[in-house]
């Protein structure tokens, strides 16, 4: 079976601690995923996202604050415009767009952390391998 | 009123209830119960159901009381209560949409000949079609 | 200044005499108003509902014809037709599906209309537009010493999105005709309604109201009421008489349109105003304050 | 290349159950920078962090990862020890392998790939970690306090008492506020003038609070920790160093005018103190009033006055002062009677609002406390209240609760029952809330023994008829509509924020929300403080609320600012994004990014600059800089594309 | 004194970068006086086998522009290579991949598609299409192959130095060529312009707010652009926060905005990406549904943040569509 590399970039304040509880909590998940601590999702540029799929990743997860919880106010509304235009712009080189996600994950949120990594991991297995030529 | 009356899920979100949405456009659940809508009435006097309760049972389904009642039929659209609800909720139109509701269903409520002749040749036009534009669909 | 000017029904009827004067008063202040050559009933009250747009079609054939006469404003003196013509507008405008179904409806009218290009106006808002100096210039019969109670009833002024003026606390009338050298009687009904078009099936309730808001206006020590609305009129005028057949302490007031006293005021040639249509005659208070 | 060190922990079998350390730690041995790698059971406990701290020593190590639990747990556990062997603690990093890895997987062979990508990745990052120190921030001890209500004062005292400088800033020339118009204070109905004078005094004597009354901030600069603030004292024209406060000018002046703080209801002169206990009790000349000021002649007060203290050339004068802490306690407004057009509001004379009602009850107020209608000086015999007048209201006032209202309300019909034995009170309401300690008891006792009558509904009408003013409302409990012919109306006005709190609010920064009130940074756990550092809240000014209430939050503002100021340096973390001067163009794309306002454009030079106390380091303008000059440090772009290889490679 | 030996070859280009040498005008002059020009395909007749024949590292330096996209190119520059001591990417398409780059965004057929029988003006109802092998009376002649990529020159081969713009503007030219003439050479792999991006020299930047933001993005096309407003500022999509300076602000002062032909300053790898997380910044609006329009209403990210650097910000070619 196609096992899918994903990156992921994790909220330091919300989402990176669901990760945490999901573990405290003793619930499991696919493997595929590998995160990266930020402090704000706002912190994730689309460059360390492209370079993500430039070196394989099949998919890229980005997880942030809800709207209104960004620790920096409004942090998450950042990445929201950047993943927004990134997702039509990736698209356009011939990336499939649903690569790319981004979802509000809280602290609170250790079973959604697990219920969107499965999910997500089970798409991109759909997807199957990132196709592309380096130059 | 001083009967037990059953409150149900699907009495509060009844198809009627729905239709008088539909028609009147109106979010009854706005209102706080301020009743300052019966008490600016000019009519309310006349009325059997006071404007504020007559909102208040849209929110709780007794359309079917409604339809019954007189009290659209007393509304003289003057809008006041519309203007001093202090929630924006747009009582005159959920009265209009009562009479709808009634007229719909192919029942006329006005009849020219059932006014009072000498009244009937003073009247001015204004009076009589605006009456009409109510009572009759 | 050039504009449309839609009669409606009943002016050319039971409220003949609004309508000469207004066209009086106007003409006076220089104003010439084109009558609409084909103009349709607008409907008369308003319908308040959202999903029958055949209602709407009658206003909309008069605002068409407004649009093709070319002039933006259009003077509507019945203030029925003002607040069924405007309500009109505020509710089809910037809606193009809405006008899309409307004009569907209408084969014989070619013009595309959506909304914005007529200003619908009441006489008011025209008056004080033209000018309260210009007003206060043309009044000769300036020492009348009139207490005047405003009645505004409901069609000028609610729902809000139509009112000419402040729906709680309006002045325009006021300061009208504080111009015209009148002293106004402020009385706490005068914004309420007199009951409408009930009178057809609850003539009760026009009683009731008759009696409240003369009742109001007298004790504040009025000469005179005016208004505007012909509806208003034949139930505050007319029902006068008949709560005074059951009540003989009820005190009476004469009832004119506004513009019958400015037209008063401004001496103009009394045979416009067909006294014989008031059924409390004013004649002799006029008389008194010298203005007959 | 640095030499990285790491060490894996078992965790008990926590970790050890899942990752197969023996593999991980042979598979990491010759990955590039690693220079030592060692697991151990546990390595948060002390033979753990001592087994750490040698090979620092013994290794020569530049840096360390420790593959351990969440870094939430120990991360600070283990800057702590390194930093014990003078290894910088930005040089340690955790690779979180417990919660993220052996806890959430089963399969052990994945479970230990993924932990060897976690690893590398940290590996990755630490290899370009720089050593970094917290920005340390000097704190100024002395505080700013903006109003010189009970929230001001309160919050002042509970500062001063601490032994720090605090200057008390009020726009009025008497500190007291609204509380000094209050006559009784509910439930406990004890005299509102009673219990805070002494309050008054106390700040008024205070060594170490300023007080500054008939003030106003000017400009602000700074951040937490080092304000710099500029504070206006308006022109009084009466020198207070000289002036005793006899009283002599005032008597003598000539020129009586309505008093603000009688709500209008009795006379001051043009030279005054608002209210008898005033503090400083010194008058100020009202130039907009004075006879002089208006026609050149009259000068009686500087005639009378025996200590030469009246200086009709007083100007505006600045005082520049620096302070760590500002709290903001600028109180409320009642929402003016005149916008009630329907009760009848600014025109019958009879219809005022509760706080005027205040005046009229108080033993100090214009009529000693004996309740007269202001038309005609009648005792009322029938007298009406109304609540949520303005208040939740969206369509035409204020959509929030003013909170107070059903408190108070209840209270003036009991007092006015206390006063007029045989006077009948209603009230006109829509709740009743009454949630607070001893509330729902005082509200109990108004309908049972007051005999107050509640009405539930709205008034719809209000219009003078002969000498009553007619109240048309309706009783929603019974169905029907009511008409009271009142000889008094009073009506319970929203509360608002004072007047200039917008300006205020740009001034310092802070933001405010849709109904005018400063927003708190969290509603629940950070109620006292504002979104700028170093700026509380206290009182009305935040929402409204009642004394109790207010009191309890300026308290809490005072504990906020001894907390700042019990530091001797604010540390800051260092991971802020910084500007390579070299790179930057100044194109100014990361300066509206920022949430702080921690980045500006220097024209002259051309670049942006950065202050490091400001940022918060969330790394949103190195992500909106296209030119790669802002970097986050120990975060920065290339640190982040290696992270990503070292994941993805095979 | 034997003058060193220079070459200048073109790759996939427009030729704009031979004009600009020829834009160095009387300057010109001094060049060629100081060089031994061996090979220069626009102007003067040489043969593959003059080069072939030369010894290894015998020529100076070449300047090589344009992307490489066909084996022929493919050839000349590992040729050129291993002739020179100093090779130096000249201009956009060589050292980006430039405009020919974007045919990356498709694929060779989609491309063969278009060009030899979608476009309405063709008529070519057998579909014929170019071939590499083709059989004349002669005999049988052989044309490159057009690869399914388009590369970098660095992708190719290895290049000392690069001189960047569409085209590079002939002050640098003339900066470049001394500073090679005179062997005061700078670190290996400079970039031959200046660190910054271009709002350093910009003349508009002083009309930049203090804060930055937009509320919806204006087309050039249908936009009045005021002459001395930052492009931004003004919503109009313009890449000079990302783009190295030193171009001369060529395109600002006529009014138009920067497209991006001096590819990222030093600290970035990737052009398109960056300029996208700085201009999604500045759209002031915190509405998701407000977001969505706006991402919407910018047309064709890609090819406009990628509008010269798509080959080398990307450094893959992705074929993901699913």
């Amino acid at each position: 079976m196609f096992e899918p590399r994903i990156v992921a970039f994790f909220c330091k304040w919300c989402t990176s601690a669901g990760a945490d509880l999901a573990g405290t909590s003793r619930m499991t998940y696919k493997p595929n995923i590998t995160g990266i601590r930020v402090m704000c999702s706002s912190r994730v540029d689309p460059e360390h996202i492209l370079d993500a799929f430039k070196n394989g990743a099949d998919g890229v997860l980005i997880g942030g604050c809800h709207p209104g919880d960004c620790h920096y106010q409004s942090g998450n509304y950042q990445a929201l415009k950047r993943v927004k235009l990134l997702k039509k712009m990736i698209k356009d080189l011939n990336i499939n767009e649903n690569r790319l996600r981004l979802e509000w994950i809280s602290a609170a949120e250790g079973k959604r952390f697990t219920e969107v990594v499965d999910e997500f991991t089970e798409e991109i297995r759909k997807l199957g391998h990132i196709q592309y030529t380096v130059l | 009123m001083t009967k037990n009356k059953q409150i149900s899920s699907h009495r509060i979100s009844s198809e009627d209830v729905d239709q008088l949405k539909d028609i009147s456009g109106v979010n009854v659940y706005a209102c706080y119960q301020c009743g300052n809508c019966s008490s600016a009435c000019p009519a309310v006097e006349f009325m059997d159901i006071p404007p504020h309760q007559v909102i208040r049972m849209v929110q709780l389904g007794f359309i079917d009381e409604l339809v019954k009642s007189e009290t659209p039929w007393i509304c003289a659209a003057c809008i006041t209560c519309t203007v001093k609800c202090p929630r924006g909720v747009d009582i005159a139109r959920v009265m209009e949409g009562l009479r709808q509701l009634v007229l719909r269903s192919d029942f006329e409520h006005g009849n020219l000949c059932d006014i009072d002749e000498k009244l009937r040749k003073k009247l001015p036009q204004i009076a009589l079609i605006g009456n009409f534009r109510k009572t009759i669909l | 200044m050039q504009l449309s000017y839609y009669p409606g029904c009943t002016l050319k009827t039971d409220a003949k005499n609004f309508e000469k004067s207004a066209l009086a008063v106007l003409e006076h202040l220089g104003v010439s108003v084109d009558e609409l050559a084909d103009w349709y009933c607008c409907g008369v009250c308003f319908s308040q509902t959202r999903d029958n747009l055949m209602q709407q079609i009658a206003p909309v054939r008069t605002l068409v014809k407004a649009k093709e006469s070319g002039n933006r404003q259009l003077l509507a003196l019945c203030t029925m037709c003002y607040n069924t013509l405007k309500r009109s507008i505020e509710f089809i405008k910037d809606d193009a599906e809405k006008m899309e179904t409307i004009h569907q409806f209408m084969d014989l009218e070619t013009t595309q209309f959506y909304g914005n290009e007529v200003d619908v106006v009441d006489i008011l808002t025209l008056i004080k537009q033209i000018g309260l100096e210009k007003l206060k210039n043309s009044i000769v019969k300036t020492d009348a010493g009139l207490k005047i109670a405003s009645y505004y009833g409901c069609m000028l002024l609610r729902p809000k999105e139509i009112a000419i003026d402040s729906p709680d606390d309006p002045v325009i009338m006021e300061e009208i005709l504080a111009s015209a050298g009148c002293e106004n009687v402020y009385f706490p009904f005068r914004t309420e309604c007199c009951g409408s078009y009930q009178i057809v099936n609850e003539p009760e309730i026009v009683k009731d109201r008759t009696r409240k808001i003369v009742g109001s206006a007298v004790k504040n020590g009025a000469d005179l009421m005016v208004m505007l609305c012909p509806l208003c009129y034949f139930n505050l005028d007319e029902i006068q008489q008949d709560i005074q057949k059951e009540d003989k302490s009820f005190q009476t007031i004469p009832v004119l349109y506004i513009t019958q006293l400015l037209a008063l005021l401004m001496g103009l040639k009394p045979d416009i105003h067909d006294f014989s249509l008031h059924s409390i005659d004013p004649r002799p208070v006029l008389k008194m304050k010298g203005l007959l | 290349m640095k030499k990285i060190g790491v060490f894996v922990c078992h965790c008990g079998i926590n970790i050890a159950s899942t990752v197969d350390i023996p593999k991980l730690v042979e598979d990491l041995k010759n990955y590039p920078g690693v220079a030592y790698i060692q697991d151990y059971k546990y390595m948060c406990s002390d033979p753990g962090q001592t087994l750490v701290k040698e090979k620092i020593k013994s290794e020569k190590l530049d840096a360390i990862v420790v593959a351990a639990c969440s870094p939430t747990l120990h991360e600070n556990t283990f800057r702590m020890a390194v930093q014990t062997v003078d290894m910088n603690p930005y040089n340690c990093e955790i690779a979180n392998i417990r919660e993220q890895c052996s806890w959430v997987h089963k399969n052990i062979t994945e479970a230990t790939e993924k932990a060897k990508r976690i690893i590398k990745s940290v590996v990755e990052k630490a290899l370009l970690d720089e050593d970094l120190e917290p920005v340390k921030v000097p704190v100024t001890r002395k505080a700013l306090v903006l109003g010189g209500g009970i929230a001001g004062i309160q919050s002042a005292l509970s500062i001063a008492n601490s032994g720090y400088d605090v200057i008390l800033v009020e726009r009025q020339s008497s500190i007291g506020g609204r509380m000094a118009q209050l006559s009784e204070t509910f439930p406990t109905l004890d005299c509102s003038q009673c219990i805070l004078t002494p309050k008054m005094v106390d700040a008024g004597q205070h060594e170490n609070i300023r007080l500054m009354t008939y003030s106003e901030l000017e400009d602000i600069s700074g951040f937490v920790g080092n304000f710099k603030v500029k504070i206006k004292q308006k022109a009084k024209y009466v020198n207070w160093d000289k002036c005793t406060g006899c009283g002599l000018c005032i008597e003598k002046c000539p020129k009586k005018v309505p008093s603000e703080f009688d709500q209008g209801l009795g006379k001051r002169k043009a030279v005054y103190t608002p209210f008898p206990q005033a503090v400083p009790n010194k008058p100020v000349i009202d130039c907009e009033n004075c006879t002089y000021f208006k026609t050149g002649k009259c000068r009686l007060c500087e005639k009378v006055c025996p200590f030469d203290a009246i200086d009709f050339n007083e100007t505006e004068s600045f005082i520049e002062e620096e302070v760590g802490a500002i709290v903001v306690a600028t109180g409320y407004d009642v929402y003016p009677v005149l916008n009630m057009s329907e009760y009848g509001g600014g025109k019958i004379p009879d219809v005022i609002d509760g706080l005027t009602f205040e005046r009229i009850l108080s033993a100090s107020g214009p009529s000693g406390g004996e309740v007269r209608r202001p038309s005609d000086g009648k005792i009322p015999k029938e007298i009406v209240f109304i609540k949520c007048v303005g208040s939740r209201d969206p369509e035409n006032h204020y959509p929030y609760c003013s909170k107070i209202c059903c408190m108070y309300t209840t209270k003036h019909a009991m007092l006015y029952k206390h006063r007029v034995h045989d006077g009948q009170p209603y009230i006109f309401y829509m709740d009743v809330r009454a949630g607070g300690k001893g509330y729902e008891e005082f509200y109990q006792r108004a309908q049972e023994e007051d005999k107050v009558v509640f009405l539930r509904g709205k008034v719809s009408k209000v219009y003078q008829d002969d000498d009553k003013v007619v109240v048309c409302g309706i009783d929603t409990l019974s169905g029907s509509n009511v008409e009271i012919r009142a000889d008094l109306v009073v009506l319970a006005m929203a509360i608002r924020p004072s007047k200039g709190i917008e300006e205020l609010a740009q001034l310092l920064k802070i933001s405010i929300d849709q109904n005018g009130f400063l927003t708190e940074a969290h509603p629940k756990l950070r109620p006292v403080e504002s979104l700028s550092a170093g700026i509380y809240l206290a009182g009305c000014a935040q929402a409204p609320k009642d004394i109790p209430d207010t009191v309890a939050q300026a308290t809490a503002t005072a504990a906020m600012v001894l907390n700042l100021f019990s530091r001797e340096y604010l540390l800051h973390e260092p991971i802020i994004t910084g500007v390579d001067e070299e790179l930057c163009s100044g194109c100014g794309l990361c300066i509206a990014v920022c949430p702080y306002d921690a980045r500006k454009t220097n024209r002259e030079k051309g670049v942006v600059e950065v202050n490091e106390i400001l940022c918060e380091a969330c790394g949103a303008c190195a992500a909106a800089c296209p030119s790669g000059a802002a970097q986050q440090r120990n975060f920065t772009d290339t640190q982040f594309s290696n992270m990503v290889k070292a994941i993805l490679a095979e | 004194m034997t003058k060193p030996k220079v070459a200048f070859y073109w790759c996939a280009s427009c030729g704009g970068c031979e004009e600009a040498v020829v834009d160095l005008a009387e300057d010109i002059l001094k060049v060629v006086d100081a060089i031994d020009i061996v090979l220069w395909p626009v102007a003067m007749d040489f043969k593959k086998s003059d080069i072939e024949a030369m010894a290894d590292g015998s020529i100076a330096v070449s300047f090589i522009n344009g992307s490489v996209r066909t084996s022929e190119q493919d050839e000349w520059v590992k040729l050129l290579r291993k002739k020179s001591g100093l090779v130096v990417a000249f201009g956009a398409c060589s050292h980006l991949g430039g405009i020919p780059g974007l045919a990356n965004l498709s694929s060779r057929q989609q491309l063969l598609d278009t060009v030899y029988v979608q476009v309405p003006t063709v008529n070519n109802p057998n579909k014929i299409y170019p071939q590499t092998i083709c059989t004349v009376a002669e005999g049988e002649l052989e044309l490159p192959a057009i690869h399914e990529e388009v590369r970098t020159l660095d992708q190719v081969i290895d290049v000392d130095y690069y001189l960047p713009g569409c085209a590079p503007p002939p002050n640098l030219i003339m900066d470049a060529v001394l500073a090679i003439l005179s062997g005061n050479l700078p670190e290996k792999g400079t970039v031959l312009a200046l660190d910054k991006s271009l709002c350093d020299t910009c003349p508009r930047k002083e009309s930049k707010p203090d804060k930055l933001k937009i509320s919806d993005v204006k087309r050039i096309s249908m936009t009045i652009i005021p002459e001395d407003k930052c492009f931004l500022a003004e919503g109009v999509i313009c890449l000079g926060p990302a783009t190295r300076s030193g171009c001369g602000e060529r395109c600002i002062n006529a009014n138009m905005p920067c497209r991006g032909c001096f590819g990222p300053t030093k600290a970035v790898q990737d052009q398109g990406a960056k300029f996208l997380s700085g201009f999604s910044s500045l759209f002031d609006s915190e509405d998701e549904a407000e977001i969505n329009a706006f991402a919407e209403s910018v047309i064709d990210p890609a090819g406009l943040f990628y509008m010269f650097s798509l080959a080398s910000s990307l450094k893959a070619k992705f074929h993901d569509r699913s």
